[in-house]
């Protein structure tokens, strides 16, 4: 049987790609940011999911104003990284599962969540970015991914209370899957950051690491909080954080099991114009 | 419309939702178009000619023209979007979000470096923070030139 | 403010639009079908909406398999016939409603329903023959559509309750309209038929009569009913019918309101592969 | 997988679920091609070579070039994308239908004006209604060849 493991939490900021394509890990500006996932980088190795299910948001690249899915689940073979503007980043293909995809498809469809089923897009630095922290710069990335894109970028954007009961069913999905499976979740995006404006570079330290105990010790409680208030303390691009509560809800002390070890955490200002925050759980099971 | 907004009283924030979006619509979808590399390089040769193409306003053609972020915000754009237009000219994010602020380059950057903008003040309109529009242009820089 | 005003169900049977447009309609084999609509041209142009919420399927026409959106909703200006590769159906383009879609996206997805929005699409048979049998064949159509596509192509499709359920969010984000609108939903598709296989031509006239019944009396029991029901009784396309369920629960007594009257009801067989099955239900105020 | 999959057991009916999309998904690709006219255009100029622009299996091509359309629904073809083939060679739905079913296209036509298909004996495999395997192919046409 499928199982969740652990759940991985990471800020997904292009910059940080660009600066490992780059290979300036080691600048005095970033250096600080990259030490954060040294720990990871050799939790990883000891703990290599078969498939990790990456959720994500889309920047507008693989999906245009044309068409604006607030659910979508890859359920294709391969996703090629994405050119953004700059150029594809210069990072392996994404193999998919979609058998896995396929099944979870099924079951949370049936539990009432109004998924788009893609079977061709390209990703970009929301979902590559991830991926390079964690694992540095391999040939090719040592695990399938199935890539799941929020709609966080034109209101109304899915709840964050919708989205922790979207990562209980995905559990239920994943527990009932009859191959032997070790699978993550990562909820990716954040923390706090502003794009636009002239309150661009917002920055609340304060509320970002309360954010991290709220997830760790009450992510229920914390699910209820509203769109506004991520955008007033955490800045308009702040609201990405709706989606680490995908992750949260699929660990298991959400449907009554052991609470999670929490094995890593970090937090950096800044990276680029965003605050990093990187957080690590496992299963107790 | 009746359905509650509550997002119109922060300061220099703008939230792209589905008015904001029927407004933008061809702006954004141009932007789109320059994740072509070949679009891009025409967009290069000749901007106000590529930009004929699409059916924008005249004055989100000229906001783009003269790279006006704050005004293609307010004509509907979205920073996702507008974010191909400083990857077509060869800029970072830190450099186009820097450019909305008033503040020089090296302003922002000494300003995240320092920890970022803080929320004090910045939360409501009409408190007194540094994004309150009665504290704009920001930036020493600014100051300079006016 | 805006009103749902009435309900229209009907067969969305490509043939029909065919038989239209080839001016076949007083052809022995056609005339009993289209003397079933002669109430209801005459009931529209008495009733005339300013804009009719039209809830169909896309038949893999504007969604490949490349992207499979459980629900759709057209938030555009204008959606050309498309062209199902017998070129394009010879009827005027449909001029969407701009501000109320986004409205209505605005509301409903903040119910917790996942929708995917299209700004741009053709628009197929399931669209268009619902307008024609209900128009006849006008210079432009009298009324502004809100397309809806709800995927009854690739299993898992969504449940009879789940359609109900979205059928009463439409109904209250209609309802929070500012602008005074005469607004109809429209279901179409079924009634029975099965396009595939074996089984091809399968019709169940006491099935999909005891459907109606049920429909105009009791839709909430109803929309309990499981999909292996519908395709085992009427035919597998025959679970085109849930979309039914959508225009059933926007009207005004599945939120306590009056039972609404029953203005027209119309069954026959065959056209082409399919049983065409027809409802007006109006609101009492 | 253990997911409950109850709609196995009808006789003569393919549900296309995930599973036979992904099996099916190049051939459907093929057919939603056929939207546009170039494409029925060149389709028709030459079968075999434009079957192999897309990444489907012999078996497939074999299928789609027989006009076998069971065989096509068996590997992973869906009715609404396959109709596609029918309208590129100018039938109807009745004339695409009826073709699965052995009949000949009078048979299935009078079938319909006939009331259809009775559900009866119909509803479950291991009956005995029409579209059993057992009573396969259907129609006199088709036993008149046989
Ligand atoms: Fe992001
Ligand atoms: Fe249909």
């Amino acid at each position: 049987m499928a199982r969740i493991t652990a759940s991985v939490y990471t800020s997904h900021i292009p910059a940080v790609g660009v600066a490992m394509d780059l290979g300036k890990t080691q600048e005095p500006y970033w250096q600080p940011v990259f030490e954060g996932y040294e720990y990871s980088k050799e939790w990883l190795k000891e703990n290599k999911p078969d498939v990790v299910f990456l959720v994500y948001n889309d920047h507008g690249t693989a999906f245009s104003l044309e068409m604006i899915p607030t659910f979508a689940l890859g359920t294709g073979a391969e996703y090629p990284p994405a050119d953004e503007g700059w150029g594809p980043r210069p990072v392996p293909m994404v193999h998919g599962h979609p058998e896995l995809s396929a099944h979870i498809a099924q079951s949370v469809i049936q539990d009432d969540f109004d998924l788009t089923l893609i079977n061709e897009m390209p990703v970009d630095h929301g979902l590559t970015v991830p991926l390079s922290v964690m694992c540095g710069q391999p040939e090719a990335w040592p695990f399938k991914v199935i890539p799941f894109h929020v709609n966080v970028v034109q209101y109304p954007v899915p709840s964050g209370k919708r989205c922790f009961e979207l990562g209980q069913a995905i559990r239920r999905a994943v527990e009932s899957f009859d191959e032997d499976l070790n699978v993550q979740i990562w909820g990716t995006g954040g923390m706090s950051h502003q794009l636009q404006g002239a309150r661009a570079g917002l920055i609340n330290r304060e509320w970002d690491n309360a954010f991290l105990d709220r997830l760790i010790a009450d992510p229920a409680d914390l699910s209820n909080m509203p769109h506004i208030d991520y955008v007033r303390e955490a800045g308009s691009e702040g609201v990405e954080l709706v989606m680490w509560l995908i992750a949260r809800g699929a660990m298991a002390d959400v449907n009554g099991g052991a609470a999670p070890t929490v094995k890593h955490r970090f937090y950096h200002v800044p990276a680029s114009n965003t605050a990093v925050g990187h957080l690590i759980l496992e299963n107790n099971i | 419309m009746s359905l509650n907004k509550p997002y119109k009283d922060i300061p220099g924030t703008t939230i792209f939702d589905a008015e904001e979006s029927r407004k933008g619509y061809w702006l954004n979808q141009f932007c789109s178009s320059l994740m072509k590399a070949e679009n891009r390089t025409r967009f290069k040769a000749d901007e106000r000619a590529y930009l004929n193409e699409w059916k924008m306003t005249e004055a989100q053609k000229d906001a783009v023209i003269s790279r006006d972020l704050n005004e293609c915000i307010r004509l509907g754009g979205n920073i996702y979007f507008l974010a191909r237009i400083g990857a077509t000219d060869g800029l970072t994010f830190q450099q186009m979000a820097g450019s909305m602020t008033g503040m020089s380059e090296e302003e922002y950057r000494n300003m995240m470096v320092g920890g970022g903008r803080s929320p004090e003040g910045n939360r409501y309109l009409g408190e007194d923070g540094d994004a309150q529009p009665h504290r704009q242009p920001q930036g020493n820089h600014n100051k300079e030139e006016a």
